[in-house]
């Protein structure tokens, strides 16, 4: 319709809002959009690809212009996409990559990336020694990706023997207890002998790091994490953890919106590549997410405005 | 006096509390939404949706009334849909036969959980417990963990194709057709045998109801695209269960498991075959919902029906089942399911934070209910 | 006579049910120490009334007043009416399985020691000694409830009922699963609360025993009220016409039957107890029944009848072992879907819970265990099913609004009536009636017996467990008596006295041959 | 002959059964870690992992025995945890006054959701269900879905703590010296009202085997450390709880309305408040629970409590109690808790894949149950 242009529908649907690094990209999202005059409705799937399916159906019924995806599983969405390009509405991938489907365009931090950099900033504080893998959901397709890229940094370590791994679990739900319990056998059944761990969220790294107190190794043991939660860095300006993965969410969501609202208009945005998504070449914004430690926090959370240096620091 | 005879009206159409409760949720959202919710379009939406839990929900009303419970379904429906999806992408099975397998396979899940009830002796809380975590084990194993992607084509019509308006026309009218004859067929057998009727103008009102319903929904489905087939395959399931529930032998006993398993064991029934058997239906209502889930998605996923367990047998209690056993109706369960999917559709589609998603979702689960339980006689 | 010695009254009662009347403007009144009889057919209203008299129906419910020792009483609660000095004994057993006797007896008015505390042994000391009141002497008030059968439950519904301190104490069919020599004790105990001021409202349809303890007898009939007369101006053949409304000739109607030959034998049957295996209910059994043939099973409370006639039906819950034959053929029983489709039928002890689905509709009860007579290929011939249904109602007599009201609304005895018509639609070739006119009317009562004689002139062999002396006597041809789970007399009905067959039961030596 | 005996054994002492199988897959996992599950580090673990699954348990059986239950204990726990971070770390309240907050705000919300059953009838499985959703909600909207941290030291303590092993020593002699003494009362005032006494050997050995118990269970726990403050807690939950099912009239009625309503209503209980007491007492164990979880995380997670609820209705059936209420032991449950406790624990000492535990920990569930069935008489 005509009045598309003017005032342009975005539906953004979201894989899960329950956890706050998504409620952050929402914010920044629609703050942008509505700036450059768009409307949006935004969505979230609490996990679950079949709700996110009935949602995208939703946001379709109710005629939007351009739908914004960050696809729980990226492999599900071939049907709902093929039904908004039979409505004319234009789809663009967030954060990952939606596979076998007719997407128009794809902006990320490469997940696969984070993976990399989880398991390069726990090498690069303890280069040799027992690593144990605490994954995440074991149903959710992402904590698969994460792994995939960690065991691609790992895998020369390995082989040149350097590292070792002793154990390898995922945690169901991304579950901070569960997390808790299980690094508590893993330091039993090693008998202590670990000396690093790559988890894949800052959620499940707060449970594991609880576990290492309580053997009064936390901060002797380095810890991954990922999504710089407050917590998370707190923990790393504590010591306690190695590193978080900073992704500077407002650039993402800022460009994505910018993105959408030309996508609407029919403008034509600037891309930095291209990714084949099984299906075709999509034109792609990828941005480089950035490996978190202690002595960078000033640098890039507190300068971006993520945090405030009283969150973090206290307010002494 | 006024207010005794509209409970009485309650009271003997149960049914009606809850239709009420449906529309009250449904010129909310309309209301709320400004307008989008009772569309053409978003009603196909909604009943496509409610499908998949509809179906579980057909399967767990009997399991309900015969006095148990299932709580491996979600599990047992992502197992399925993934055997599905492993079978037609990876073993390059033909779709037909697969679904034919996978039918069979979900039936032989089902009697097996039962076995494990009736014969065992083990309670079926915790035969579904034990099936929940281990279906998804071995859904998990056999997939890898990864999403089944693509299957093929025809696979995916099942989930996502139209019956044409004409052809939704036809079984439309061949539906009302049936139903008229039945009801000519009824009155002229009781009159021959001599057995009390309603007036015949009772019985031309609720034709003519059913005629009315049956045509306002043939038509709003048809202004976008016909009948979709998961909502045709529902309401033939709805067909053959309210069947099999009313009018057969082993409906019958299932109410009467159910109601008093004692008493029916020394009426001569054997009580453990009918619980067997609602075992049984249960898996095949699990292979439905998983087969549909996977063309819907178009894919197998290792997450697929995760809390599935817990939308069929809320839609089931809404839908007035009793947690004693021995009550409930094939049509309430599914009202049950309409108002599950009626409020995740209706919140989607207001846009409102997902805490309040939460908030309200549970505050009007517990509301319908209410409104439900308000209806009855005082104590039963 | 109103005056201040008048304990309550009730005026006007009336109450419904959706729509149906079971009470309409009942008045009744009693003074303190008096007993007062409450009589009429099943469904007459007598529960209904008692339980609007004790609270289980709140104020409000019901339409009418009580005034109690002057006062109006409207009791929300049963706790209300308890306090008030208020007890009643229900017509159902109300004990929870799980408790222990004594839990169960002081149910809702524990004794405790500060805190809450429950005082076991202060309990257990009272609970042994009020049964012992009741002539129970081998209880475990420690054991759980459930380890006991219906008579014993019965005996623990009284005495948790003589435990609380009433001023008017309420008995609804108290000695419907009691044998003879316990409504002894009972009634004993009656006339004794009697005599210490206390009121009772006496229900049975045992009418002897309303003539033995009763003052002032009231007949209620449909909801309303008939009579009050006191007990001397009556005798029981009045009490009956006022009750059924005609004059009742005969309460046996014996029916010449012929006995034939030998077609159903049980040799060897023996039962262990589920909890304690060593120990048999019953031992060793064996009898022969012909066609034709009424046998009555006499015996005390807790002899074992029960167990005998559910294990021959398949249905015993514990380890039991039996060899049938039927019509001289060996029968492998492994349930009671085994004996039905061999041609036996069994109308159970405990109708609540072995008996009626009470969810299920009346006429969906009746055909439960037939409905593959109207099926084909698994569909119900529904209209078919009807028919059958609507001539039990009738032929039985079973009073009921509608075949589709859920059978638990029905008063007790009514849903006998459609237990024992599930049964006779089976056409069974063997007929085991335990207590079968337990809680029905002595209208209903006389068509039973009229019906037994009936199937047995049809040939139909009929095994007839009863605590009833003049029931067994009146009807059965060959009496056997047991005891302690034993066999302890077989006798033909011919000249057989009550003391007969009681010796027999109590006395280890009376042995016949 | 000599099997009968045993199964008469069994049946006496349920809890045989249980303990078995416990022992069983101890042993298996023992052997299967090569000698690293029974050791004291690891039995201290265990039962610190079990305290919290352990403690919704306890308020569980309750409900349970009344013929209820409460899907709603994972949300309200995690709901209770997040209220706690919140009160200490954003509102600066000091521990212990936010603890009992917490601990009020448990009671309430328990009753709130037991107003719903007992006065306006709503199905618990309804009202638990609306109240999971709702709950989880509302604790998304307060903490804006962030992990609220790090929580105050004295609260971690909590959690991490242990007692001394001088106290725990102390505190064992303590508890021994209690039952002692209770069973020599026993024995006393038995003798003075002549009521029939257990032989004094068999007092004797009930003693000698609590007591040999206890000093096993102490001693292990000193020897790493001391007993861990969550299993203190639980351990008097398990002794208050105990002592209120056997002990009080509020227990006794609880089995009572779970066993017979009709009948414990017409003996003048008041059922609805028995009820009402129970919803609250869960709501207090899902404060407990909730606190100690926040206290062991050291933060308060919005995902904390997820599926809770059904590892401790699992804990609940795994300890004997009936579906149909009635019938349960607060020491069964725990037992329950400490086999549920003891898969996840030794799987993941294992390192076995996550499909295989699912599958493993579903079967044995199963199993564990069925031998407890086994154990009972044939029909019950
Ligand atoms: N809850 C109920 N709902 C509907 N009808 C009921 C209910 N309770 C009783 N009635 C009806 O009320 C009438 C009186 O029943 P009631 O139990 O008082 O009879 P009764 O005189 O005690 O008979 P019986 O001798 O068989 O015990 C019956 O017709 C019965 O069907
Ligand atoms: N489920 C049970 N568990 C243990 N003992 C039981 C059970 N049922 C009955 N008993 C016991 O078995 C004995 C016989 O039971 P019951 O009273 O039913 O026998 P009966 O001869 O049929 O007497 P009644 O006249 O009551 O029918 C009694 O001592 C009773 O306590
Ligand atoms: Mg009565
Ligand atoms: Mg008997």
């Amino acid at each position: 319709s005509g009045k598309a242009s003017d005032q342009p529908k975005i539906g953004f649907s979201i894989d899960d809002m329950r956890l706050e690094r998504w409620t952050r990209d929402r914010d920044y999202f629609v703050a942008a959009a509505e700036k450059l005059g768009a409307k949006v409705y935004v969505q979230s799937a609490d996990g679950n690809e079949q709700r996110q399916v009935q949602q995208l159906e939703n946001l379709i019924s109710r005629g939007v212009n351009v739908l914004v995806i960050v696809p729980f599983n990226s492999k599900v969405l071939d049907n709902v996409i093929a039904e908004a390009k039979r409505n004319g509405i234009k789809v663009i991938s967030y954060d990952r990559l939606i596979l076998g489907a007719d997407v128009d365009a794809y902006i990320s931090f490469d997940n696969e990336k984070v993976g990399e950099l989880q398991a390069q900033g726990v090498l690069d504080a303890v280069p040799k020694g027992n690593y144990f893998l605490l994954g995440g959901s074991p149903t959710d397709n992402n904590a698969k990706i994460l792994r995939e890229g960690q065991l691609k940094v790992l895998q020369p370590a390995i082989d040149r023997g350097d590292v070792k791994i002793v154990g390898q679990q995922w945690t169901p739900e991304w579950d901070a207890s569960k997390a808790l319990r299980i690094v508590e056998d893993a330091l039993t059944a090693n008998h202590n002998d670990i000396q690093g761990i790559v988890a894949s969220n800052d959620a499940t790294a707060g449970g594991a790091i609880q576990a290492l107190a309580a053997q009064q190794l936390a901060g002797k043991v380095a810890v991954s994490g990922q999504d710089a939660d407050l917590a998370g860095v707190r923990r790393v300006v504590d010591g306690t953890q190695a590193m978080t993965v900073y992704k500077p969410l407002k650039t993402i969501a800022t460009t994505a919106a910018e993105l959408a609202v030309k996508l609407a208009k029919g403008e034509a945005p600037t891309y930095t590549g291209k990714m084949n998504n099984g299906k075709k070449d999509v034109d792609s914004v990828l941005l480089q997410p950035t490996l978190l430690t202690k002595d960078k926090v000033d640098d890039t959370v507190i300068k971006d405005g993520f945090y405030t240096r009283e969150q973090i620091y206290g307010a002494k | 006096m006024q207010a005794q005879s509209i409970q009485q009206l309650f009271a003997r159409y149960k049914i009606l509390a809850l239709l009420l409760a449906v529309a009250a949720i449904w010129v909310f959202f309309h209301v709320a939404t400004g307008g989008d919710f009772v569309t053409a379009r978003n009603v196909s939406n909604l009943f496509r949706q409610m499908a998949i839990t509809g179906m579980l929900a057909c399967g767990m009303v009997f399991v309900i009334i015969a006095g148990e419970i299932d709580l491996s379904v979600g599990s047992l429906l992502g197992l399925l849909g993934g055997v599905v999806a492993v079978l037609t992408v990876n073993q390059g099975w033909s779709t037909p036969v697969a679904i034919v397998a996978v039918l069979g396979l979900g039936v032989l899940i089902g009697l097996f959980n039962g076995f494990w009830v009736t014969r065992l002796r083990v309670p079926s809380f915790i035969v579904g417990l034990g099936g929940m975590l281990a279906f998804r084990g071995v859904l998990l194993g056999t997939t890898h963990s990864a999403t089944i992607a693509p299957v093929p084509a025809d696979l995916v019509y099942l989930g996502q194709g139209y019956v044409s308006p004409l052809w939704s026309t036809v079984l439309g009218v061949a539906i009302f057709a049936v139903v008229v004859a039945l009801a000519v067929l009824r009155r002229r057998r009781r009159a021959q045998l001599q057995i009390r009727q309603l007036p015949w103008w009772a019985d031309l009102l609720k034709v003519v109801a059913i005629g009315a319903a049956l045509g306002v929904f043939v038509a709003t489905l048809n202004s976008y695209g016909g009948i979709p087939l998961p909502v045709l395959i529902l309401v033939a399931l709805l067909a053959v269960f309210s069947y099999l529930a009313s009018q057969t032998v082993l409906g019958r006993h299932i109410y009467a498991v159910g109601g008093n398993l004692e008493a029916t064991r020394l009426s001569g029934v054997n009580v453990a075959r009918v619980k067997l058997v609602v075992f049984g239906i249960m898996g095949l209502m699990c292979a439905f919902a998983g087969i549909v889930n996977t063309a819907r998605l178009a894919a197998g996923s290792p997450s697929a029906g995760t809390n599935g367990e817990l939308d069929a047998i809320a839609a089931c209690f809404i839908g007035g089942a009793s947690m004693r056993g021995g009550a409930g109706t094939v049509h309430g369960a599914l009202i049950g399911a309409l108002v599950m999917a009626s409020l995740d559709n209706g919140m989607s589609m207001m846009d409102v934070d997902t805490y309040w998603q939460y908030i309200v979702k549970g505050a009007i689960l517990v509301l319908a209910v209410w409104v439900d339980v308000l209806s009855r006689p005082q104590r039963d | 006579m109103a005056g201040e010695s008048c304990l309550f009254e009730m005026r006007g009662i009336a109450k419904s049910f959706g729509g149906v009347k079971a009470l309409d403007g009942i008045d009744l009144r009693l003074r303190a120490g008096e007993c007062l009889g409450l009589c009429g057919e099943n469904g007459a209203g007598k529960s209904t009334l008692m339980k609007v008299l004790s609270g289980v129906y709140p104020h409000g419910s019901w339409d009418g007043e009580i005034l109690w020792q002057g006062q109006p009483l409207r009791a929300r609660s049963v706790r209300d009416s308890e306090r008030a000095g208020i007890v009643i004994i229900h017509q159902e057993l109300m004990l929870v399985p799980q408790l222990s006797v004594a839990e169960n007896i002081f149910l809702g008015h524990e004794i405790t020691r500060p805190g809450g505390r429950m005082d076991y042994d202060a309990m257990y000391a009272k609970a042994d000694a009020l049964l012992q009141e009741l002539g129970l002497h081998d209880v475990n008030v420690a054991l759980p409830a459930m380890h006991y059968g219906g008579g014993h439950q019965q005996l623990f519904e009284i005495a948790k009922a003589l435990a609380k301190q009433a001023k008017l104490l309420i008995l609804d069919e108290p000695t419907s699963s009691l044998t003879s020599s316990e409504t002894e004790v009972l009634l004993g105990i009656v006339e004794d609360l009697k005599r210490r001021g206390v009121a009772c409202i006496y229900i049975s349809h045992k009418l002897d025993e309303v003539e033995r303890v009763c003052d002032t007898v009231c007949v209620i009939r449909d909801g309303r009220h008939i009579a009050t007369q006191p007990m001397h101006e009556l005798d029981v053949d009045t009490l009956i016409t006022l009750m059924v409304g005609r004059k009742l000739e005969n309460l046996y109607p014996r029916i010449e039957h012929a006995i034939g030959e030998v077609i159903f034998e049980a040799r060897h049957a023996t039962c262990l107890d589920p909890v304690n295996p060593q120990r048999k209910r019953v031992d060793d059994v064996s009898f022969q029944l012909r066609r034709g043939e009424i046998l009555g099973i006499a015996g005390l409370v807790g002899a074992g009848r029960t167990e005998l006639v559910s294990a021959i039906f398949g249905a015993y819950t514990g380890k039991s072992s039996v060899e049938l034959f039927l019509e001289g053929r060996p029968l492998k029983i492994r349930s009671p879907a085994d004996a039905i489709r061999a041609g036996l039928g069994m109308v159970p002890e405990d109708r609540k819970r072995h008996g009626i689905v009470p969810l299920l509709g009346v006429g969906d009860n009746i055909t439960l265990a037939t409905l593959d007579h109207y099926a084909h290929a698994g569909h119900i011939d529904r209209q078919r099913e009807l028919v059958a249904i609507e001539a039990q109602i009738a032929e039985r007599r079973v009073k009921t609004a509608s075949p589709a009201l859920p059978i638990a609304r029905l008063s007790g005895g009514n849903q006998q009536k459609a237990v024992l018509a599930k049964m006779l639609l089976a056409r069974p070739k063997v007929l085991i009636l335990d207590e079968p006119t337990r809680g029905v009317d002595v209208g209903a009562k006389a068509e039973i017996y009229r019906l037994i004689f009936e199937l047995a002139a049809q040939g139909v062999a009929i095994v007839l467990v009863s605590s009833e002396m003049p029931e067994v006597l009146g009807m059965a041809d060959r009496v056997l008596v047991m005891g302690e789970g034993r066999l302890r007399g077989d006798f033909p009905n011919q000249g057989l006295t009550q003391e007969q067959v009681l010796a027999a039961a109590i006395d280890t030596s009376a042995r016949a041959a």
